[in-house]
């Protein structure tokens, strides 16, 4: 695994911090989130490479900062929305890393006790409203969410993160547009790394961002560095707190950039090997986050390297749970279709025993 | 108790459950002036937040309601036509019904997706397609058919108060035709109990909505033959009370199923593959269908008359068999 | 039927006049075709009041110098899409009254053989790809007929009606970014009536205009009075000329007022009878149009009302046209559902002839 | 003959195509860089505006292939997944399909929708349902499923030299596994044409592509224990070749329909549902079927593959109507 241990140019990038009023823990917590996500992914690539794990992967390294700073930005009960690329979005909302490693191998002891994977990921304990096969369908899910929370009158905020590619669907424009006619309690978060699948944004994109698209709903919308987490924080603070308050959603745009492949196994002819190395040297948000920290004496490279420790112990204790769980058994095949009685008359007794606990 | 159309028990349905229940709320275009009276007065009754007027968009309305009931509310989605669900296929289908099963149990959905079919109104092939046999294929979800008024309410209470996402079909002719005394009181029509609108010994007809009214007609035509049909209206096709079908046909011996929507590969396919898996031994002849021929819906009256299945066709239908 | 004959208000509305070079003739044909899509809906509500038509009727009153103003700049081989509210489209388009109205009566003799009616009704051979029940449908169509015109390299190009309502619909964003992203030939046109069915513009767009929402397709944004044909033409021209040069797609938003229900039996509760005749006496295009007309000196308020008897007498030929005209025979049923041999093995004959032909 | 993959059988298929039509063109997402080599290369051959890459707008795939062809083209759209065409329903059955029947005929419309569905290849849920039975139901649309490389070169050729929708189902794992000589000559398979894949006198055994080969395996445990199953390929599920199936049927006297797609309303229900109108004299036994027990595809390799049928519970299904 790369050291992530700043260069000098990173310092100099980081000049003028903002920390929006985040005390050191909470800085720190920002800081081992990000890296609890970048190690996971990688011991992820590892294993898929090895065969130890499988299905569709799509890896969120190089963007860990957006799923954390939004995240940062939020309370319990709220919720978020995700997409293919979801196991950033669940690490930053706080799913554990052990049952998330086990439903990525498909084990019984995994948070969809194997039935999701990857792109169904999902804790509604969490507020975690599921990572998403369907791009750009997690948007009228959190706009319903936001819905649900406006009709009960409750305080509560729906998040949703979706990618540059999703904005041409017409997910988004139904979506947004029916949040923003309510002014609903919802914060739109476009990750924009780039490229869709083997596109790059501006073939299906006709404008430079993706954000102007907000005023195409009378609603704000932000361009932030997504690959600095505390622009991204405080960019969804604001949007948040206006959601909260009642003000209505605000569309953010997070430049950012895909280091990996689409997924995992992408040959990716769409571009240069340069251009990829050009982007991990430049913007990779945890060299950049790990400088500030230092420059703002929150931490020395030391307790960094220390906390890099802890969390890639998290990561192997995670594989291990995973690698050790069982498989789910054939009597879980016909289980969790509905909650109560099956039509085919086929009893799920543990799902729904779980549901009520 | 008092003389209700069908439409007016959906309506009695709804404010009784949104009174009961306040996670209860119904979104959709158009609602608050509704134009088939199903909705009328709840926007009154219960204010801009308990009935949400939409814009058009009807992936947001589908996806609207799943995510409003993951955090606990229990939307009654209306789409104007069914065939309109066709532009929310995704969020009904891809995520609502699958969302469950795909987290592995831990979601709990009670959505209702209520909407209308059904030919006879001159709406042409774009507003009148019943396309419960689509539905009906996907794991997760249920649908029901009201046919009568009475049904109509209980089985709309039903649908409401079930943790599941359901299709929830009405018939547009049905609205307003099918009136009867509907208790103003609360009470519920249970899924996967088929309701025997006529007991006979010679065949089973089984109907879907206005295609019960069909099939009594061509029974009392049948009678005067001699030969007593059996008419059963299954009210929801998933769950599907087969026993009721079955342990008629083993009765009767004969079947003919009757829906509006088009034969192939249409909800009859599927009673009639169930049919012979559980009373094969007691046919005496082929299992038959009556059902639009494969067209879609003409505007013209002359010809979408033609196109929905008739009292003599049934009659023929079952004289082939009996024959 | 109402007198179109222009109050003085009129005259002074229309100072300083813009004719885009069309010649007398020109301007009397755009003329002619208003007061034929006026007249042919008039007589049609008629009808229908007295039950000699039926269906979902969905009239164009008051919205004509939209249809008209556009269809002006098209050539022979353009194409149009058109919504539940075709029968102006059509009638801009070069269609006949007679077999329309037959159409709208379920004959026979109508253009689509009584099997479509007022909300399918189309004309192939006239460029008219159809109204639609579907609300927005006729955008993704219309840009694949424009793409089908790129693709082959020629130089068509398809214009797209629909209306405010439609502007809330996915296949509105798809549609147009699609045909964004490609540069091609297209001309969308938004009918901005102010109502969709019963919801008014305003609770269902959260902004203030539809052509606004160009700024997301980074293509140009018009707004006109769909009230003045003159205007609409000039928008419309500069579109076409465009799309037709190879640069690509226009949203034009012609704000308009739908002067009768959403369909026929539409009791209208959501709007004061004072709103509807306030508009009825300020933004009639035809008592517009005539007063520039005459202002123009192309024509006397004689002449105007010479065409207008013209008119009134072909749509009488269509009304007898159509009631004369038989019902589609029961053997008409089964034919059409495909090209060439039914996989039900229901021969299509006719249809497949009239293919042919 | 070289022997060619499924995939590569396709890609034959749309470069002879495209060379000899240039009417001929495809659209998607994706498919310069294509994924399972279907469309591989046909960018660089035949440039930008003949494989036309689209943003990831599934409804606007599917009315723009519609309004080219209305204008006188021959589009192949791809839809990455089948459950993607979730998104494009309203213009694939509401427009496309119906346009013809609503414009009195006067409308030829030539589009091939391809996709590919099938379970096997830990996609979960959202990417592997098999949708064909929901376009079965649809007038106006016909729809191929090919099993060998052999057959999907040639049906795709008839699909887009067909002038009606089509929607060309390719299977996901046969991309890879089904190998075989293909001529890189022009030929068509015709729709409607059943294959029989084995011969056999006590069992009919109807399966659809990857259960083709299942049904074979069933076959020959079958054969071990005498009994002698003929397999049918109906290759196109609109239009079906029932007289294939049903003369067989009148010949074994049995039937067994095996699929991917869920049972409930599967397109297994109207093969039986066809059967017993054309054989029911015929049956010594009850039609059944073998599919998806009704259950979204789980991710887990061990749940999907006891999702799938198996050539185990063929032969069990086999021996219930046998004994
Ligand atoms: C509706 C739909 N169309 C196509 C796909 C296939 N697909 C999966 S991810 C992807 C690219 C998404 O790009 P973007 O939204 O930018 O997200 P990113 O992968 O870059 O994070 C595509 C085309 C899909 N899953 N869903
Ligand atoms: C997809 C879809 N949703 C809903 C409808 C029902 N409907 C028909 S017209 C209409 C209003 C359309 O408003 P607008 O687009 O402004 O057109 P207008 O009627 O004002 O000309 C609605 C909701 C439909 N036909 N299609
Ligand atoms: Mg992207
Ligand atoms: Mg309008």
């Amino acid at each position: 695994m790369a050291t992530l241990t700043p260069p000098a140019s990173a310092t100099t990038a980081s000049s003028g911090i903002e920390r929006h009023g985040l005390s050191d823990e909470a800085l720190l917590d920002m800081y081992r989130t990000m890296l609890r996500i970048r190690r996971f992914e990688e011991r992820v690539k590892e294993l898929f490479l090895e065969a130890r794990l499988y299905g569709s992967v799509h890896l969120y390294i190089g963007e860990e900062a957006v799923a954390t700073g939004a995240c940062t930005a939020l309370r319990d009960g709220d919720v978020i929305s995700s997409t293919h690329r979801g196991h950033g979005h669940c690490i930053a909302k706080g799913l554990e890393l052990a049952p998330m490693m086990a439903e990525l191998m498909g084990k019984a002891t995994g948070y969809n006790h194997g039935k999701g994977g990857s792109m169904h990921i999902a804790s509604l304990d969490h507020g975690m409203l599921g990572a998403n096969g369907i791009v750009a369908a997690g948007i009228p899910i959190s706009t319903g969410a936001a819905l649900g929370f406006w009709v009960r009158g409750s305080e509560e905020v729906a998040v949703c993160f979706f990618g540059d590619g999703g904005a041409n669907h017409g997910s988004f424009h139904e979506g947004i547009n029916f949040a923003a006619t309510l002014k609903l309690p919802a914060v739109f978060v476009c990750e924009n790394n780039q490229y869709a699948q083997y596109h790059p944004v501006q073939q299906d994109l006709p404008i430079e961002n993706v954000a102007d698209r907000s005023v195409a709903y009378g609603i704000p919308g932000v361009i932030v560095d997504g690959s600095d987490v505390l622009a991204v924080y405080g960019a969804a603070k604001t949007a948040v707190d206006r959601a909260r308050a009642g003000e209505g959603p605000t569309l953010i745009e997070a430049k950012t950039y895909r280091f990996e492949g689409h997924f995992l196994g992408d040959p990716e002819p769409y571009r240069t090997k340069e251009e990829v190395a050009q982007a991990r040297a430049s913007r990779d948000p945890l060299v950049r986050f790990g400088a500030i920290l230092q420059q703002l004496g929150v931490a020395t490279a030391d307790r960094l390297q220390a906390i890099d420790a802890e969390v890639k112990d998290e990561v192997e204790a995670a594989v291990e749970f995973g690698e050790e769980s069982p498989e789910p058994g054939a009597e879980l095949l016909l289980t969790d279709i509905y909650t109560g009685a099956d039509p085919d008359g086929r009893d799920a007794p543990r799902s729904r025993s779980e549901t009520d606990a | 108790m008092p003389e209700v159309t069908y439409s007016q028990a959906l309506n009695m349905a709804l404010r009784e459950e949104m009174q009961r229940d306040e996670r209860v709320f119904c979104l959709g275009e158009d609602i608050k002036d509704s134009t088939y009276g199903v909705t009328r007065g709840l926007y009154e009754e219960f204010g801009a937040k308990r009935v949400v007027g939409t814009p058009i968009s009807e992936a947001a309305i589908g996806g609207a309601a799943l995510g409003s009931a993951a955090v606990g509310m229990r939307p009654v989605a209306e789409f104007m036509y069914m065939t309109f669900m066709m532009c929310a296929m995704d969020q009904m289908v891809n995520q609502a019904a699958k969302m469950k099963y795909m987290f592995g149990g831990k979601a709990v959905l009670p959505i209702v997706y209520r909407t209308m079919a059904g030919a006879g109104r001159a709406n042409a092939a774009q507003h009148t397609q019943d396309l419960a046999s689509w539905f009906s294929h996907v794991p997760g979800m249920k649908v029901v058919m009201p046919t009568t008024a009475y049904d109509a309410k209980g089985l709309l209470k039903t649908a409401i108060r079930d943790d599941n996402p359901v299709v929830f079909v009405e018939n547009k002719v049905l609205y307003a035709t099918a009136k009867e005394d509907v208790p103003d009181t609360d009470y519920t029509v249970p899924f996967g109990k088929a309701s025997v609108r006529r007991e006979g010994k010679d065949v089973t007809i089984v109907g879907l909505q206005r295609m019960v009214e069909t099939a009594l007609e061509a029974a009392d035509e049948l009678a005067e033959a001699g030969i007593e049909a059996e008419v059963i209206d299954p009210r929801t096709l998933v769950p599907l009370d087969i026993e009721t079908i079955a342990n008629s046909v083993k009765k009767t011996h004969r079947v003919v199923v009757v829906h509006e929507a088009h034969e192939r590969v249409g909800f009859g396919a599927e009673v009639i593959a169930q049919v012979v898996t559980h009373a094969f031994d007691y046919l005496d002849a082929p299992p038959a269908r009556v059902a639009n021929p494969n067209v879609p819906t003409p505007f013209s009256r002359t010809l979408e008359e033609l196109s929905i299945p008739s009292a003599g066709q049934v009659v023929a239908a079952v004289r082939a068999l009996v024959a």
